[in-house]
Parts: C-alpha cells; structure tokens; sequence
C-alpha cells in the first residue's frame, strides 16, 4: 500500500527516531487533513519537535513513512521538504541574527547567482506576503534588532515566500504577548482559509481550544491520542498529557502586605548603544506581595530585572529593607545583591540562569558558591552541593532527580525548576523572577505557580516579569504596565481586564478612566 | 685506539644549510671518499639533546667525537670530563679539557678581506652586511667586513642589518630578499651575507638587482655564476677531515687551534665562476693585506673580545 | 624621511603584505563559513615547497603554481574531512598540519633532490618575475603620481596584483553573490541554512577549499616570486601574522586590506630602520625588529572594540549528539 | 552521547585504535622512504621507555610539556586561547636566570623556591599585558598573545647578546653557568637505584609539575575560584548573572596560564640548560597547545598527553640517531599525524565504534535522558573526576 488517502496533507506512519540511546519518537502515526489546523500537545520532551523536525527534512527517522499529499515521499533534507511544500517555524527560530530580514528570507531561496536581483524580487514578494497577510517587518532590518514577535514573523514570511503549502510551527506563542498571538492566529486561520494546512505546536490548552480543528497527544516519545478539538476539553487534554488530573486555575488566598521591601526611585539604565532603556521607574514591594510587571517584552523589563539584580549600570535609587543600594559600583555587584537578600530567576534560563555544562549540582549553587554552606575558605564543598542539589531536586520535583545529569539535558522545564529551587530555597527577602513559565509545560507551569504564591505566603516580596498576561493576572497582587521604560499605570488584578492592560502596554493611557 | 671511527654531531642548522654544518658534512665526506673509514653521524633536533647525543655519541664508542658550534660549549664543558678516553673536537668554541681539541676560526680576518674585495667592487660607495641574528659570532663577522671595507675606503657606508630574532631568521629568504632590496635603495651594490638559509635569499635578490653579492662559509660562488664576488669561507670541512684524518694516525691532539689566515682555515673563494668579478688589483691588494694579518703588522678587531666594533 | 625612502618603503610593503594578505583573505573565507583555521602557516608552507619542486623540475612557474595549490589543497582537504566531516576540533587540527606540512615538505624535499629539504635554485621561467606596467617609463617624470605609479604600483609579480584584485572580489564574491550570503550565514548560524534547505556541509567544504587556493597561491609567491626556490620553514611564521590580520581586521576584506598593508609597512620600516639613533643613544637592533609586533599591540589597544568573530566560528555543526 | 558507549571504550579503546592508525600512517611515510616501519617502531618505544636511559629523557621532555599544556588548559577554561606560551615561558627562564644568578643560594632547595617564584612572576607579567588588554579593551588575546611571542624573542636576544653575555664566553649568546650550589638534583643523584645515568635531564622539576598538575585540578574543581573560572568559560551573560567579573577572571586564568608557562624554566633552565641560552623553550609553547587540546583541559589529559609527546620526542631522537636514514623531520611528520588522528581525527574512529557499542543496547522506550554527556567543542568534555 504505497498510496494513501489524497485529501490527507500529511500522513506519518510507523516513525521511529532515536538520538543515541534516547527513544525521542517511537512508531508514530498521525494523519492531517489538508485545509485544517491540526494541534499537537505533550510535555516537555515529548517529542514533539523531534517529529516535526523529521518531517521538515532536518532530522532523518530511524523508520517510517512520510505521505505528503497521498504521495510517498522521501524527506532526506529540508529541501526535500521545501520542494514538497512544507515550511516550519521552528521553536528556537533559525535565523541569521545580524543578516537583514530580507537575507533570511531570500536564504537558501535566491534566484540567481547574484544577489541583487534575488533581493529586489524578494523585496516586491515579501512587501506583498506582508500586506496580505497584514505582517509588518521591516525588510532592511537586522534581525537582532528585532523583538521576538517581529522574528517570529520573519518565520513565517519565510514559509510563505518558498510557497509552503503545510505550515509547521513549533510552539509560536511562547514568546508572544497576547495581542500578537491573536494577530497571529488570525493569520492562520486566513492561511487555512486559503487552503494551507498547519500544524500548530503548543503548550497552550487555550490555544489548542481556540484554533485547532483537531489535535493530537504525544507522551513520551508515543502518539497517545488523537481527537476532534470539538470533542475534547482542556481538562481532558492536560490529563492526556500529562497522565493525571492537572489545576488550571491558581488557587490564592488574598495578599497581606507588611513591610515596604523594595522601593525605587527614578531609576535609569543607559545601554552600550547610548539609548535610555529604562527612563524613571518608581516602585515599590512589600513583603508578603507579588508585584506583576506587564508589557510587551522589550520595553526595559529586562534592564529593570538586570539592574535590580547586580549586572547591569543604572542611576537612581534603590533601598532594599530600607537601605540603599550603591549602584556606582561595577557592574559585576551581583553578589552583593544576593548578600541583600535579593534571589533572581532570570528570563532567559539557559543563558544567563544556569550553566548549561555543568551538571545540575554544579548548577544549585551558581550565584552563591561563597556561601560559607558551600565550601570553606577558598575550597568548595562538592559533596555539599550535591547533598543540597539532591534535596532540591526531590522538593522541585525536578526530574530527572540525577544531580549529575548536565543542565543542558534536562528539558526546559525541569531546568526552570532547578533554577527556581535554588533561588527560592534561598529564602531571599526579595525575589526577582522572569518569565516563570516560558515553554514550560502545563504540569510544570501548576507547579511553578504554586512555588511562587507559597513564598509569597511566607512574607516575601516578589517582582513578577511576564509577557503571559494570563500568568500576571492570576498570580499578581498588583500588576504595573511598562512601556518603553516607563511605568504606564498601576491596576490590582480584580479591577482591570485584559483589554485596559493591553492598551496601557501599547502605551496608551487615555483609556484607562 | 685507531679502530674506532670518528663520530659528528650536526648542528642545529642542519646537515645542508648551504654553509657551517654542510662544510663539515662535506669534510667528512671527503675522508669517507679517500680513506674508505666510516662515521657515525646525526643531526640535533633541539636544544636539550646536545647532551644527549654527545653522551650517545661517546657512549657508542665514536672517537673523536666532533661537535659543531658555539652553542656546545658549556655542555661539552660538562660531558668531557665523563669520558676521559673519548676525544672530542669542538668548532668555533673554545672548550678547556684535556680531551677537547678546540677549533677556532679567525672569520673577522676572512670577513675582513672580503670586506676590502666589496669595497673595492663598490661602484657607489656603500656596501652592505645581513645577518642572520644579532648574536656575537654574527657580529664578528660584520665587523671584519666592515674594517676591510673601511681599510680600502674610509669613507665606505657600511650598513649592516639583522634579520630577526626568532630560530626562523636563519630560514628566512623572504626576509632576507627583503633587507637586500632595502639595502640596495639605500645605496648598496655588494652584499655580505652571514645568515644560513636566510642568505639564499640575500644572493638572489643581489642576483636579480644585478649587484655584487658574497657566500659565506663554503664556497657559494657557483649559486650565481658571475654574480657572487666570492665567498668567505671558513674551511670547517678542512677542521673535520684533519680531525678525521689525524685521529684515525692516533695523532689527534688536543688543545686550541686557530684556524685563519695563516693556515687557510678562512679565506675568500676563487674559481671559475668569479674570475671575470675579480680584477687582478683586487688579488693583488688583498693578498697584501693578507700577508699583513699574517705577519701581524695589521691587527683585525674581533669583535668578541670585547664586544665592540671600532669600523661601526 | 624622503620622498624616494618613503616609495621605497611602500614598494616593500606591497611585496611583504602580499603573503600575508593573500593568506588572510584564505582564512577570512573560512572562518567566514565557521571553520577556524590556524594552519594557513602550513599550507603556505606546503605550497611553497611544493610549487618551486615542480617549478624546478617542469620549468614552468604556472604549473609550479599549480602544484603549490593543489599542495596546499590536500591540506585543505584534511582539516576539512577533520572538522567538517568528523566534527572534530579546528584547532588541534589545524596545529596537526602545521606540524605536518613543517615535517613532510623536509622529508619528502630530501628524498626528492638530497639537498637537505631545500629545493633547487630556480632560474628564468620557474620563478615569477617583475611586471612593468605599461607606460611605467615614460610616466615616471611626473611629480609625486609619476614615481608612485611607476616605482611603487608598478613592478611586482603578477600575484602582487593579483592579491590586490582579490580583495574587491573577495569582498563582491562575499557581499553580492548568493554563494556569498549563504556562505557567511553558515559561519553564523549553519541550523538557518540547513533548514532553509542548503547544504551546510557542501559550503563549509566550499570555504575550506577557496582557503586552500588562496593559501597555496601565498606559498608559492614565497618560494618561486619572492625567493627562488624553497627552504625549509621558510613561511616563517606569516600564517600567524596573517590571522592577527584577520582578527585585527574583524573577519573583513578591505580591512584585511589595511590590516595586511599595515603590518607589511611595519615590517618594511622595521627592516629600514634597523640601526637608529635617538637622543643620541643607539636604539638596539632587536628593538626595532620588535616594533612592529609592539606597534600591532598599540593600535589593538588604542582602537578597542571587540572583534566578534564569526558566531558559529569553530564549532562543527552538530544536530544531534 | 558518550554513555553510549562504556567507559573504558572511551578513554582507553578509542585513543588506542586513534594511536595506532597514526602509526600506521606514519609506518607507510617511513617505509616509502625505504626504511623499515617495524624496526623504527621498535626504536622509538624502546628507546623512550625501554630503559632508565630512555625515561629519564621522556619524562624530561614531558614535564615540559606539562607546564605549557597545563598553562594553556587554565586559559581554556575561561575560553582564553593562550598562544603566548612561548614568550611567557622564555620570560620564565630569564627570571630564573636572574634569580639564579644575581643572588647566592646557599642550598638548591632555596634556589628552586626561588627559581619557581621568579619564573612564575616573570610568565605571568608576560601574560598580565595580553590580558589586561583583552578584559579592558577587547584586544583580542590570540593576537596580543602571538605578538608578545615575537616581542620576547627580540626582548631574549636583546639581554643574551648584549646585556647578560659573558665576556669571553666565546660569544655564545648565552648566561653564565648558574652555581653548583643550585644544581637541581636529577633523577640520578635522587634514584641512582633505578639505573638513571649521571647525565639524565630528568630532575627534580618533575615533581614541580606533578604538584602544578594537582595545583591546578584543585584550583579548576576544587576551588570556588576554578568554579567561577569555568562559569565564565562556558558562558560569559551567566556569569555576570552570578556576580562573577569578567576583568578579574580573564586576569587570573591568563595569569596562572603565563605562570605556568614560566614555570617551564625551572626544568628547561634551571634543571637542564643550568644557563640562560636563545630560544631556551624550542617550541614547547606551542607543543603545550596541542597537549592541552588532547587532553581535553583536564590536569589528567594533559598528563598523559605530556608523556606521549615526551615519548615521540625521546624515542623520537633515538630513531634518528639510529636510523640514518630517518631525519628529525621525519618524527615531526608522525608527531603530527599522532595530533591529527588522536586529536581531530577522534570522531572517525569514535562514531563507527559508537554505532557498534550502541546496537547492542538500544533501549525499547528512553523517556528521558539519563546520563551528562560532554560536546567535543569544550573543554571540559570527558573529563575525569577522580
Ligand atoms: N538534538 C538532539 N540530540 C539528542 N537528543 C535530542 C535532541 N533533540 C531532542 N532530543 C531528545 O529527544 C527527546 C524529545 O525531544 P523533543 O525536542 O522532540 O521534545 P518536545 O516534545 O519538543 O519538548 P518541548 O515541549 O520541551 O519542546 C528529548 O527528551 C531529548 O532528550
Ligand atoms: N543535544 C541535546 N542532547 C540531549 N538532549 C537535548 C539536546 N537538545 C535538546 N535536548 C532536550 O530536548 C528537549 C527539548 O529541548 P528544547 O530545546 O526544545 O527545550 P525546551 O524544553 O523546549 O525548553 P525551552 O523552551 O526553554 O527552550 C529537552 O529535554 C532538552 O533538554
Ligand atoms: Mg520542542
Ligand atoms: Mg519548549
């Protein structure tokens, strides 16, 4: 049987695929409808990606057949894939950081020996995707110069300009606020319309629910379900997903405020490049509540993060239980801001929160290897470590529990985790966390939550980054919109909708009344 | 005993760099050829075997064991006195051991003849010295060369140039072409080279200027017919076969011995390839100053008796 | 300093910044594509013996070139099959063929002609020799333009030009043609132009070879242009000089232009000015040998910035371990 | 994944097959130039550890190489490529020179305290400039570092030929003697039971550099310091998230590094040479380089790489001095293909042997991974926790 239904975009059957002893995916069969959106959801290291990434050619399976369109077809590299109409947006996107957007577009796709013709084509091309499809970028752009969202667009253009009939993205959202997810979907709903197929990846039930027309479950490395988006509830999903009953909602009791904990006064943060990043922040933390930050990413949340934490030069004032902080020091202070009482989950956990190379006992004291805990005089205590990593691990939940096993093996939940325990179970006076939940999964993210309204249960302060407007809302006590450097208002959670933050992290404060 | 065969430790530099070790190479050749006798023989590959390869060398039975160059000196120093019924020759470095034949060359005294063919070559008053580096026994030779050249012209411009500092400035014929074409703009039409491999590139780049260059310790007249002034040579082959030779009689004795003008162990080249660059004025004029040196009634400064240069 | 020395010291600057030039623009070509290459020293070398071998025994310097190349090319080959195919480390790699090629140019130049590893001297159409442009003569009586062109632009061998004519084409080759961008793309990220369906294997293969040409052309102007014949080690070091350049010129061509330029003039200055007196003291030989590494440190330390090379630069691309 | 693959296949099978695929090369170039392989073989293993003789000149040999190869690991872990051995270790061997020299020691013991301090300050001030401008100024250390190599070779030939010559030496640009009082005890004179020879190199150095490769284990695993060092090796935003400062780990490494390097002197100089000559390092920077590169920046590799080179360089000269017709070239030509196959050749042996060792013990169904696992890229891959 080598032929296979036509109206099938896409059929798998019987894919295998293991990286060194790892099974990733093991005899997965899936099929996808042309014209539909299809969902996939599963923990962390599923395998998701890892399929996917076989279908786009990147990865070639161990076994197993690939359909596209009814045909059998051989996918030994993206341009197999390319040529049979698929395009991916990949988790972590694969784009030349300091190429221009056109470059990333036309890469790989030029037509001819000579750039300049190739380029000015593409220019037409892309202005036209662009209009249809209501996705502006700026053509002449560097990419690193571009927010995530812009990047993701960049994706997308791409897919669309190799003509890709069938759109794999691997959770898009992860990184966007929620006016650009909306905007997003939108266009994939106008791509569906005009007859593409896409499979969308996500760790969002909400998502799933919203725009799939069906969705399938992979647990570890197997396909363990496939239904009709209509049929199936977010309930029914997560317990797919993760194998037992998941809380959705946060369950928090009311804030009791003591002591001011934090406060801030007109603090600014010049970058290398000369531009004011952060332009007088006011605010303040008491023990005992979580002050939510919204805002698009990009606007100085993570220059407030940084320079709050240690590492990056700011002017202004800052008093942590009532002392002052010297911020003309180096920028190398961040010990002494853990020596303040101040914990920090950075946003980015595997660039700055852990050392991916070291193992994960390594990794439990990054940032406090002076304590006297840790080691005496100029020696470190491994043994030490590793007790307190193996106590963390089983507190957090962290698995795999081998305090051995290297950061970069861990998936990205169980990193965060990591990064957490060490910085909660530090007992700090303030803590700064960012992007709590970014990729995680949603068993890992009820946990997360979990963590962070105990600590403030116990009279901590605690400064909440997040571009998840559903993770602000519901942990936040009060919630501050920032928008390009600047504090844009203060709103509690219970008095405010999504739609009056939205605005004021556009930066648009006549509507607030 | 005469039963042993003579054994030679090439330097650094290496069995055919044209000059120094290619000399004795050829010396010991030359006493393969006519006597039929057999040597041991092996090339140094870095600084601590020195005293490794002699010791071998001694150990093996090999006597007199000829080592090459200043750089021996403290070691041999050292290793003699281990093997008292070894001989050992040592060139170009005084060495005081019972057992140790040392063989010194009076290269200021050749350097300084050749000097005074240069000047009197000079069409335009400038002459010009490269040296591989700015060590002493590179400086002995520039500054006979230049005293020669001072001797026929006191005006004479000598320039003289080292061509660096690290092990590669003795293989370097880019550079060495270089400092010659630097040389030549500055006025230069004979060129002395004292440089090992770096001096290939000293002669060709005279050759292809069409200037007057000079070899350095063997005959390298040939590289260029008609283009090489002469040669300064130092007959270190002469040193090793004598050595060969008179240890194979048992007579090898040891002590210093000055190999110069007297005993033609330095001297400037003549053949068939610089017959026509050599005008019988110039034999005539340096044969003189020769007989001179010889006689003592000219005294040539060596540089490294005190480290100073009086011509520069 | 006059006039004339002035031109003098550019003319050897041109031809002492040829090697070096030439070889900087071999490893900007790889490491552009994200192959670190500290070998370029033993190509050079490689190429230089083996370009004046078989220009001594042909007779041709053309097929002496060729030979030079194709030399420098197997070496290419094997830092390629190491670091492409193997995935192994650039680095060490690349110390291996300078050790190789210091040690095989000597055994097999000795087991070739017996001449201690040294070629034979080459003479007439084994070597390259000094073009005199056209209208050098007559044009020389011009104030200032007239010996600039005459004495300084003209009168090289043709690879002075030709290394010359490399940069803007380099530069085009890089920043104009599609072969170009994906070249660079894959020195910063290989993933992007994996999935964008280009083979990051074929390229970096591509880069490693164009670095093998550029390097072989470099050997052999050493050894049949500015030398005639080869010695051993005679590279001298210039690999390393070059990839300074190439650091110092942030992975870019007419700045490695500069760069080469630069340190080709510092070399020729330091060479003129070897005995030098001031205040009334001599300044010691070695002092000013030295001035040019010391000047190199001065201007690093003076112009700052980070050079931020190529971001994939010296990891093998590795998709799943 | 290197669990993969059982342990010992990985530090013992996979660098034995490496080795002898370098040998057989080599034993084809050797026997194309009509010698033969085997007898040369022979020579060199026998000769270099066949006989007291023989150590005594391979482990000579490779406790040099053990200083640059642990100098240039230090760099590594803070992701410092240290090209500068050369220089700093030359600079090392003046400062022994001039310690030895200017100062009576009474007793060797005093002398070596002494040699080693003045060796390590010396490498590290040749290190201090390079690095100060690289945490300071962004110069980039590989250049600054390979231009400091030239600038000590001029600065070396400089003091031997006119500063520190001695007069009627016979020219040769070299120091004094240093005294018979410092004459470090060699192997000789400390285990003349073990058939070492009055002349044997090897001295007590030896054991300087054992502790320097226990030193730096300590300092990389054991210290909080090698902990930050290796932090910012590995990731540089990290390890300013950690509080650790890049200016003043970027100093220490390299200054440990040219520390180390210098520290070459006390046997190159001191233990062997008893006298400051030119070029006193012949090469062992650079050799540091690609030992520190096999050993994979581990005090443990570079041990057992040092002796390697200690070996090829022994057994090396002992093939040339009985072997007529293999020069000394000859052996540089297998000491490359040994770096090339052993070195960036690895993944050619190890990737079959992987897939060998691997379809024997698939698992049905991973869940997740299990073990750490060390890319090639860094350098603290496959390192050995005692
Ligand atoms: N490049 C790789 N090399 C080796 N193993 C890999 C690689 N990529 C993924 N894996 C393994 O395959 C398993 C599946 O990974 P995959 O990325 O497909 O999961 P995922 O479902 O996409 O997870 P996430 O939700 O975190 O994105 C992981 O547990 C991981 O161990
Ligand atoms: N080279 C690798 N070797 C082993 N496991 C890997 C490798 N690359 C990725 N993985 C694993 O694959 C899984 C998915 O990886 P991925 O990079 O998608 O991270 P993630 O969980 O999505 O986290 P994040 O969203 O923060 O990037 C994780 O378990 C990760 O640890
Ligand atoms: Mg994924
Ligand atoms: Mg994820």
């Amino acid at each position: 049987m080598t032929q296979s239904d036509t109206s099938l975009a896409i059929e798998l059957r019987g894919i295998s695929k293991a990286f060194g002893p790892v099974q990733a995916n093991k005899d997965i069969s899936i099929q996808v409808r042309r014209g539909t959106i299809h969902g996939i959801i599963g923990e962390n290291g599923a395998g998701k990606s890892t399929l996917m990434s076989i279908l786009y050619g990147f990865y070639k399976a161990d076994s197993g057949e690939i359909y596209i369109g009814g045909k059998k077809t051989d996918i030994p590299d993206s341009q197999a894939a390319i040529d049979a109409g698929i395009g991916m947006v990949f988790q972590h996107f694969k784009l030349v950081e300091n190429f221009s957007v056109l470059e990333n577009v036309v890469l790989g796709a030029e037509d001819g020996r000579l750039l300049k013709p190739s380029l000015s084509k593409a220019r037409k091309l892309l202005k036209q995707l662009a209009d249809d499809y209501e996705m502006d970028v700026d053509p002449d752009a560097i990419i690193e110069d571009l927010g995530v969202g812009q990047q993701q667009r960049v994706e997308i253009l791409k897919a669309l300009y190799r003509e890709a009939d069938i759109l794999i993205l691997d959770e898009p959202t992860g990184v966007l606020t929620p006016a650009e997810a909306d905007h997003l979907f939108r266009i994939l709903e106008g791509l569906r319309d005009e007859g593409k197929t896409i499979i969308l990846i996500t760790h969002k039930l909400r998502e799933i629910m919203e725009i799939t027309d069906s969705v399938s479950v992979m647990r570890r490395g197997e396909m363990t379900a496939t239904v009709q988006t209509a049929e199936t509830s977010p309930e029914q999903l997560a317990e797919l997903m993760v194998g037992r009953k998941v809380l959705l909602r946060v369950d928090k009791t009311p804030a009791k405020p003591g002591a001011v904990v934090l406060e801030v006064e007109n603090l600014r943060v010049v970058d290398e490049q000369k531009v004011e990043r952060l332009r007088g922040i006011d605010l303040t933390i008491r023990a005992g509540e979580v002050l939510g930050i919204a805002g698009v990413a990009g606007n100085g949340q993570s220059e407030l993060l940084e320079v709050l934490g240690g590492y990056a030069n700011g002017t202004g004032t800052i008093r942590v239980n009532g002392q002052p902080i010297d911020l003309t020091g180096t920028a190398s202070d961040a010990r002494t801001r853990r020596a303040r009482g101040i914990a920090h989950v950075p946003e980015d956990r595997q660039r700055e929160g852990l050392i991916m190379d070291y193992r994960a006992w390594e990794n439990v004291g990054f940032g406090y290897h002076h304590d006297a805990k840790f080691g005496s005089g100029i020696f470190m205590d491994n043994a030490a470590l590793k007790a307190d990593c193996v106590a963390k691990m089983e507190r957090f939940d962290v698995r795999p529990p081998d305090p051995n096993l290297t950061a970069k093996n861990f998936s990205g939940g169980n990193q965060q985790k990591i990064v957490l325990a060490r910085e909660i179970e530090r007992n700090p006076d303030l803590l700064l966390i960012g992007q709590p939940t970014r990729g995680v999964d949603i068993g890992a993210i009820e946990f997360i939550h979990q963590q962070i309204i105990a600590l403030r249960d116990q009279g901590k302060a605690i400064l909440l980054v997040s571009v998840e407007l559903d993770e602000i809302m519901a942990l936040s006590d009060r919630i501050a919109v920032m928008f390009d450097g600047r504090i844009m208002g203060e709103r509690l959670p219970d008095q405010t909708d999504q739609r009056e933050l939205g605005l004021l992290m556009a930066g648009v404060t006549g509507a607030a009344a | 005993d005469a039963h042993s065969s003579p054994g030679l430790i090439i330097d650094l530099g290496g069995k055919f760099d044209k000059s120094f070790n290619e000399s004795a190479y050829n010396g010991a050749q030359r006493w393969v050829e006519e006597t039929g006798g057999e040597y041991a023989e092996t090339e140094l590959a870095n600084e601590a075997q020195r005293e490794q390869t002699m010791r071998r060398m001694a150990e093996r039975g090999a006597n007199p064991v000829v080592v090459l160059g200043f750089a021996n000196g403290s070691t041999l120093d050292v290793v003699a006195p281990d093997y008292p019924d070894t001989d050992f020759v040592i060139v170009d470095m005084v060495v005081d051991q019972p057992n140790v034949k040392s063989i010194v060359f009076s290269e200021h005294e050749g350097s300084y003849l050749v000097g005074m063919m240069a000047a009197m070559a000079s069409e335009t008053g400038t002459v010009s010295f490269v040296g591989g580096m700015d060590v002493p026994i590179i400086s002995k030779f520039a500054c006979g060369y230049a005293q020669g050249a001072k001797a026929v012209n006191p005006e004479m411009n000598v320039i003289v140039n080292m061509t660096g500092t690290t092990p590669t400035a003795w293989n370097d014929p880019v550079k060495g072409a270089e400092l010659t074409k630097s040389q030549i703009s500055q006025g230069s039409d004979v060129v002395f080279a004292a440089a090992g491999g770096t001096g290939i590139g000293v002669l060709q780049a005279a050759a292809d200027a069409d200037i007057l260059s000079i070899g350095v310790d063997s005959n390298q007249n040939y590289l260029h017919p008609g283009e090489v002034l002469t040669s300064m040579i130092k007959r270190v082959d002469n040193a090793v076969y004598d050595a060969f030779t008179a240890a194979a009689a048992g007579e090898l004795e040891t002590g210093i011995s000055v190999m110069g003008l007297s005993n033609d162990g330095v001297g400037f080249a003549l053949d068939e390839n610089n017959e026509a660059l050599v005008t019988p004025e110039m034999i005539a004029a340096v044969e003189d100053a020769k007989a001179k040196i010889i006689a003592g009634e000219i005294v040539v400064h060596d540089f490294l008796s005190d480290n100073t240069c009086p011509a520069y | 300093m006059d006039l004339l020395t002035l031109l003098q010291l550019f003319d050897s600057s041109l031809r002492l910044s040829t090697p070096l030039l030439l070889a900087c623009l071999a490893g900007l070509f790889s490491e552009r594509a994200g192959i670190f290459d500290i070998g370029l020293e033993g190509k050079m070398l490689a190429s230089a013996f083996m370009s004046a071998a078989i220009a001594s025994y042909t007779g041709s310097v053309w097929i002496g070139l060729l030979a030079g190349i194709g030399a420098s090319l197997v070496l290419a080959l094997v830092h390629g099959v190491a670091s492409i195919t193997f995935r192994g480390n650039q680095l060490i790699s690349g110390v291996a063929i300078n050790f190789l090629a210091s040690g095989l140019t000597v055994v097999i130049g000795e087991a070739w002609f017996a001449l201690g590893g040294r070629t034979p001297q080459l003479e007439g159409a084994s070597r390259f020799h000094e073009l005199m442009l056209p209208l050098a003569d007559p044009l020389r009586g011009i104030p200032l333009l007239g010996p600039i062109y005459s004495d300084v632009i003209s009168g090289h061998t043709i690879i002075v030009y030709l290394s010359l004519a490399m940069v803007p084409l380099s530069w085009w080759v890089l920043f104009r043609t599609r072969f170009g961008l994906r070249l660079r793309a894959v020195g910063e990220n290989p993933a992007a132009v994996d999935t964008a369906g280009v083979s990051v294997v074929g390229l970096r293969y591509a880069a490693v070879l164009i670095c093998g040409v550029l390097c072989g052309i470099a050997g052999a102007y050493l050894a049949t242009a500015l030398s005639a014949g080869f010695v051993k080690e005679m590279s001298a070091g210039r690999g390393f000089i070059a990839l300074a350049a190439l650091i110092f010129a942030k992975w870019r061509p007419w700045h490695a232009m500069g760069a080469c330029l630069l340190f080709g003039f510092l070399e020729a200055f330091g060479n003129r000015y070897q005995s030098l007196e001031l205040f009334g003291a001599d300044v010691p030989v070695q002092l000013m040998q030295a001035l040019p590494y010391i000047l190199v440190v001065l201007i690093l330390a003076g112009l700052g910035g980070k050079a931020i090379p190529p971001r994939a630069g010296g990891e093998p691309y590795v998709k799943e371990r | 994944m290197n669990d993969a693959m059982p342990k010992w296949a990985d530090i013992l099978l996979i660098p034995i097959i490496n080795l002898a695929l370098a040998l057989f090369v080599s034993g084809v170039v050797v026997a194309l130039i009509g010698e033969n392989p085997f007898e040369a073989l022979r020579i060199l293993i026998n000769g270099a550890v066949g006989s007291a003789y023989g150590w005594g000149y391979t482990l000579y040999y490779a406790t040099n190489f053990i200083f640059t190869g642990l100098a240039v690991a230090v760099a590594f872990h803070a992701r410092m490529f240290n090209i500068g051995g050369e220089g700093q270790a030359a600079l090392g061997g003046l400062g022994v020179a001039l310690i030895l020299l200017f100062v009576d020691w009474p007793h060797w013991s005093l002398g070596l305290l002494a040699a080693i301090a003045a060796s390590a300050v010396f490498g590290a001030a040749w290190a201090a400039i390079p690095a100060w401008l690289q945490a300071r100024r962004g110069s980039h250390i590989v250049i600054t570092t390979i231009m400091f190599n030239f600038i000590a070779s001029a600065l070396m030939v400089y003091l031997l030929s006119k500063v520190l010559l001695v007069p009627g030496a016979g020219g040769s640009p070299e120091t004094a003697r240093f005294a018979e009082a410092v004459r470090l005890p060699s192997a000789y004179d400390i285990a003349p039971w073990l058939g070492f020879s009055r002349s044997t190199p090897l001295n007590i150095s030896f054991f300087v550099a054992m502790l320097a490769a226990l030193g730096v284990w300590l300092l990389i695993w054991r210290t909080r310091l090698g902990y930050e060092i290796r932090a910012f090796g590995f990731s540089e935003p990290a390890a300013l998230y950690a509080g650790i400062s890049p200016t003043r780990i970027i100093m220490i490494a390299m200054l440990v590094s040219g520390g180390l390097c210098g520290m070459m002197a006390v046997n190159a100089v001191m233990g062997e040479a008893e006298r400051l000559v030119i070029d006193s390092v012949q090469g062992a920077g650079f050799v540091g380089i690609a030992v520190a590169l096999m050993g994979r920046s581990h005090p443990v590799g570079v041990l057992l790489a040092a002796l390697l080179f200690g070996i090829l360089y022994q057994g090396g000269a002992e093939v040339e001095f009985e072997i007529p017709g293999i020069t000394r070239e000859m052996i540089v030509v297998i000491q490359a293909l040994v770096i090339l196959f052993t070195g960036a050749l690895d993944n050619m042996v190890r990737m079959p042997v992987e897939r060998l060792f691997l379809s024997r013990r698939r698992q049905p169904v991973a869940p997740l991974p299990k073990d750490p696992t060390h890319p090639g890229g860094n350098p603290d891959a496959g390192k050995v926790e005692p």
